[in-house]
């Protein structure tokens, strides 16, 4: 991939944001033009209800250095409960994740509402900053 | 004739290990099968070739668990295959036993006869020599001999070992062990010893004619009482020193990738599921029967020997302590009108 | 029943490439893939009616009958969507390249075939096999007897190959093609009936005939059933058999009846050798 | 123990004879004492071959999952540990209550038919220690939770501080962690028998054998091995019944209950206290089919 070619190293960042809040954050976002990183790809799921934690660890299997899971804030959710679940789901994975020995910092999760472009913005920020001060990621990582 | 002294053992291991990986029997930890010499740590792992033998067969050595065949590259509406990973690398197994190379025996059967010569496998084999470890002490789980394989003098060794207690007798038997004698040579010394007696068998499994039966019995009532505790898990094929059957899958990382074979157990549902969703063998009940019946009367059919090599190991590992001696007893004794 | 006509190729595992020169839709989840080797010239190997071949696209591997023809130009696959591997066949283009390995199996019976009539009973994809035979046999007019044709399907959409179903074949000398449907549709004045049934009220004489079919396993099941019923012997009947399949070449295993294994021993097979084999089939 | 084999073969023998089960689970002897196999008596004669002895240990509550199409009515035996099994069974409705009648036994612990193997049958250089079982010793719930009729008298828990194992662990730094389960993880066969052996894998397809799309390679690699094992232990998240069958049958002695076990503990401080299949209350929910409106979000 062309970013592994650069002398300098990018990292690679999949966002999972649900289809009302974090992806219309995003859109917001960039119709404000407020900038943030080049380094994040983001995957839309329609809820956080359909957050499996598959995708995190398949995204890491597959060469990413961190995952963020965003999606509306507990209250608001679109389909009204699909974030209180999530919720539950990410707590302990993000626990057992550590346990295994990932960074914390590699697999994070916000909430950024549909009216939040600004937030959106500065959740990117901090995450490329986050995940940049780590380093590139080999742990999960599959051996091509 | 030849000896080598035991204490001489290692030096002759390292010996070995300069040109060939060499594969030994050896406990790491909890867990003990075929681990290259080199990576014996002092201390926490051992040598085991006085064990009667190790929960891991040497058929790994010849046919790994995973192996990567070729690469693929995608571009545009062009396909290439830019490498083919067939690995020859020279390598031993030391100390294997009759069961344990039977089991090889049977995979060459397969894999280099019946009109095709499986590539991957072969590279591996040829470049694969066999010192076998006589066996003079059956143990409890032990039935090889009703199998038809000889433990004291293991079909298809290239070299054999004897242990007789401060050495071991050494015996070339091919062009293969030759070699790999005289790369040893200085090791070895003359002198005579007698080889050790031969201990009866513990267990006594009667498979002649089972075979045979064994074609009449598909629908037996047989099957649906023995299957009933498997679990359908795939340990039995896994530590099985002849289970053979893989698996082709591939790997793709946007347009590039590989494809490779992994080992596969006739146990799981998946093993025979079709793509459009049927599945001839639906319940853990067809596929028992299928792994039994492989093993004792359909390979026999077609080989003349059963896939069985009497290792005892399938019966040591099964969660719900399945044991195939039974099966064949059961098998002997079934009334066919039942 | 082993020939001549095999891969024997050093390495039996890795593919060759072919490039797809055409792509025919058939009906609305099966299309035909012409393949040639990418320099255009000819094919990877020559098959024999009956034979199949191996398939590979980076999403995986598939066998599939191919179909036989004289001047060996091309290999054609008529190929049914039904999962992963097949989806992915059904999004590519002309111009798109494939990997290949082959040809696998038995092939039917041309030669013990000669010099009798045929009845040849298909189901839905299960014509793509049995068209190999059937275009030998024309190709050989002179070697067999009368020809007559039994194809069914769901519906008139579903039938493939239509052009040699309702133009062609009906023009070979002494040849019948009968085709019916399961359920009646608007525009459709043919026979509405299932393959089985359609067969027994046709009562086609067995007298020095062969009966070739395949089908989806349950029509087969009753196929064989109303030729028994009719008076066919067990030599007379023929079909193929269908496993999934991973090497094609007799080492992975699964594809075992018995002692056989499909795509190395089968997958044609007549009746007299079926019924040596375990009723898993 | 023969006090029990005579008890269990009673009961059995009554159900069977009476009609009241059309099957009854129990154990049966192999060619060794510690060779014990579960056992499916279909007639008072045949209850006869059932036997209870130190090697009885097998979790029959999976068994359960062969039946759950059918309408046969089931007689079954369960120690502490596998009647935890039968109430996450009723929790999913894979069985239902009226179907089965359970006999429980006050387990005083089991020892190991496959350790027994090992050691008596030469594939082990140095015997291992004879005693109870290694997941009896970390057992918390040796008496019944849920019965018909109950065998033997209570006995108290074995275990001091179950989670000892997982605080070790979590003690480590990051890189040593991973550096722990790359190297046990890397030596799993994939043979699923963990899985297989597991009464809280119900599902019908299983992830791991689902190929459209394919979420786990089939390679044995280190990656696969882990992504394979994460996510096993986060879909037994509020279902693992703490039995311990998975690490007992492992072929390789990769210590699975650890896993299990930090799920365990987290699911517990942060959702309060949650101990899968410790008691059947009808329409009662595992912990991740339901929320509260004030679970913590305090995600790092």
């Amino acid at each position: 991939m062309s970013v592994e070619n650069n002398n300098e190293w990018n990292p690679k960042i999949i966002v999972i944001a649900c289809n009302w809040c974090t992806y219309a954050a995003a859109d917001l976002a960039g119709l404000n033009h407020y900038e943030y990183p080049a380094d994040i790809r983001i995957i839309r799921v329609p809820c956080s209800g359909r957050m499996d934690p598959l995708f995190m660890l398949r995204a890491f299997n597959r060469g990413a250095d961190g995952v963020l899971l965003s999606g509306c804030h507990p209250g608001d959710c679109h389909y009204g409960t699909g974030n209180y679940y999530n919720r539950r789901r990410q707590m302990m994975m993000k626990r057992l994740m550590q346990f295994v020995g990932l960074e914390p910092e590699r697999y994070q999760t916000s909430w950024i509402s549909g009216a939040e472009g600004s937030k959106f913005a500065e959740t990117m920020h901090k995450l490329v900053e986050d995940v940049t001060a780590l380093g590139p990621n080999r742990k999960l990582r599959d051996e091509r | 004739m030849k000896i080598l002294n035991k204490s001489k053992l290692e030096e002759v291991l390292n010996r070995l290990g300069e040109n060939a990986d060499v594969y030994v029997p050896m406990s790491k930890g909890l867990q003990s099968g075929f681990y290259p010499w080199k990576s014996l740590e002092g201390g926490k792992d051992e040598l085991m070739l006085d064990a009667l033998n190790v929960y891991q067969p040497p058929k790994s050595v010849v046919f790994p668990q995973t192996e990567r065949m070729y690469s693929l590259y995608q571009e545009g509406k062009g396909l290439k295959i830019e490498e083919t990973y067939e690995n020859d690398e020279p390598r031993v197994i030391f100390g294997a036993r009759a069961c344990d190379i039977k089991g090889i025996i049977c995979m060459d059967e397969v894999f280099l006869t019946g009109g095709y010569e499986e590539s991957f496998y072969k590279a591996r084999r040829e470049s694969t020599t066999i010192v076998a470890n006589a066996c003079y002490e059956p143990g409890p789980s032990c039935f090889c001999a009703a199998m038809g394989v000889d433990p004291l003098n293991p079909e298809g060794a290239d070299v054999i070992i004897r242990d007789t207690g401060d050495a071991y007798i050494w015996e070339a038997l091919t062009e293969k062990g030759e070699a790999l004698s005289s790369t040893i040579k200085d090791l070895l010394e003359e002198k005579e010893l007698s080889v050790p007696e031969a201990k009866p068998f513990i267990q006594q499994v009667d498979y002649d004619g089972v075979a045979e039966k064994l074609k009449g019995m598909f629908e037996h009532p047989i099957w649906d009482r023995t299957s009933e505790a498997c679990l359908n898990c795939g340990i039995c094929t896994y530590i099985c020193p002849s289970c053979y059957c893989f698996d082709i899958q591939v790997k793709m990382y946007g347009h590039e990738g590989y494809r490779f074979r992994c080992w596969d157990s006739c146990m799981y549902e998946e093993y025979t599921r079709e793509a459009g969703g049927g599945n001839p063998r639906p319940t853990g009940r067809e596929r028992f029967r299928n792994r039994f019946l492989h093993k004792l009367e359909f390979f026999t059919e077609r080989y003349g020997h059963p896939l069985c090599t009497g290792c005892g190991r399938c019966i040591v590992v099964c969660p719900a302590g399945i044991n195939i001696t039974s099966i064949i007893s059961e098998a002997k004794e079934a009334d066919l009108d039942a | 029943m082993h020939d001549d006509h095999k891969c024997n190729c050093e390495q039996p595992l890795v593919p060759g490439i072919v490039e797809v020169i055409d792509i025919k839709e058939e009906t609305p989840d099966i299309k035909s893939f012409y393949v040639k080797n990418i320099d255009g010239q000819g094919v990877p190997f020559n098959v024999l009616p009956g034979q199949c071949a191996m398939i590979s696209t980076p999403v995986g591997e598939g066998m599939f009958s191919c179909t036989w023809q004289e001047e060996q130009e091309w290999l054609q696959f008529a190929i049914k969507r039904v999962g992963l591997m097949t989806d992915d066949l059904h999004r590519i283009e002309v111009g798109q390249q494939l990997g290949i390995r082959g040809p696998y199996g038995n092939h039917f019976p041309i030669e013990e075939s000669k010099g009798k009539d045929m009845l040849f009973i298909a189901g839905g994809i299960g014509l793509a096999p049995l068209r190999s035979f059937i275009k030998y046999c024309f190709k050989h007019r002179e070697d067999y007897g009368k020809i007559q044709i039994i194809y069914g399907s769901r519906s008139y959409a579903d039938l493939c190959f239509k052009d040699e179903l309702f133009d062609l074949w009906p023009k070979e000398k002494d040849t019948e093609v009968f085709v019916t449907i399961d359920r009646p549709e608007e525009g459709w004045d043919g026979e509405v009936n299932f393959v089985p049934t359609y067969l027994e009220k046709l009562n086609p004489d067995p007298a020095n005939k062969m009966a070739v079919t395949c089908g989806p396993p349950v029509m087969i099941k009753f196929v064989i059933q109303a030729l028994e019923k009719m008076g066919y012997s067990d030599e007379q009947i023929i079909t193929t058999l269908e496993m999934r399949m991973k090497c094609g070449i007799g080492k992975c295993g699964r594809c075992n009846i018995g002692s056989q294994y499909i795509c190395l021993d089968g997958p044609v097979y007549n009746m007299v050798q079926l019924r040596q084999l375990p009723p898993e089939w | 123990m023969n006090d029990f084999t005579q008890q269990i073969q009673d009961i059995a023998s009554r159900l069977l004879d009476n009609g009241q089960v059309d099957v009854f689970i129990a154990w049966h002897k192999g060619q060794q004492d510690f060779q014990v196999q579960p056992y499916f008596a279909r007639s008072a004669d045949e209850a006869q071959n059932i036997i209870f002895n130190d090697y009885s240990i097998h979790n029959l509550s999976n068994s359960l999952l062969k039946f759950r199409d059918s309408k046969e009515k089931i007689g079954i035996v369960v120690k502490g540990c596998d009647s935890r099994g039968i109430i996450r069974l009723l929790e999913d409705n894979q069985i239902q209550r009226e179907r089965l009648y359970i006999v429980g036994i006050c387990c005083p612990g089991m020892k190991d038919p496959l350790q027994a193997m090992r050691d008596e049958l030469g594939f082990n250089h140095k015997p291992e220690s004879t005693e109870l079982a290694a997941k009896c010793n970390d057992c918390i719930q040796p008496n019944p939770v849920i019965y018909d009729e109950l065998l033997g008298t209570e006995q108290s828990p074995r275990v001091q501080d179950r989670f000892a194992r997982v605080k070790e662990i979590e003690a480590m730094s990051a890189d040593e962690r991973y550096q722990f389960f790359e190297e046990t993880i890397s030596r799993c066969i994939r043979c699923y028998a963990c899985r297989e052996v597991c009464v809280a894998c119900d599902c019908r397809t299983c992830i791991f054998d689902e190929m459209r799309p394919q979420w786990v390679g089939r390679e044995n690699n280190t990656t696969d091995n882990l992504m394979y094992h994460i996510v096993k232990a986060s879909h037994m998240a509020g279902r693992c019944i703490e039995c311990g069958e998975c690490e007992r049958v492992c072929p390789v002695n990769i210590p699975l209950m650890l896993l299990n076990q930090k799920v365990i503990k987290d699911v517990n401080e942060l959702f309060g206290p949650y101990e899968a299949g410790m008691q059947y209350v009808e329409g009662q929910k595992p912990p991740f089919s339901m929320y509260e409106e004030s679970d913590p979000d305090d995600f790092l």
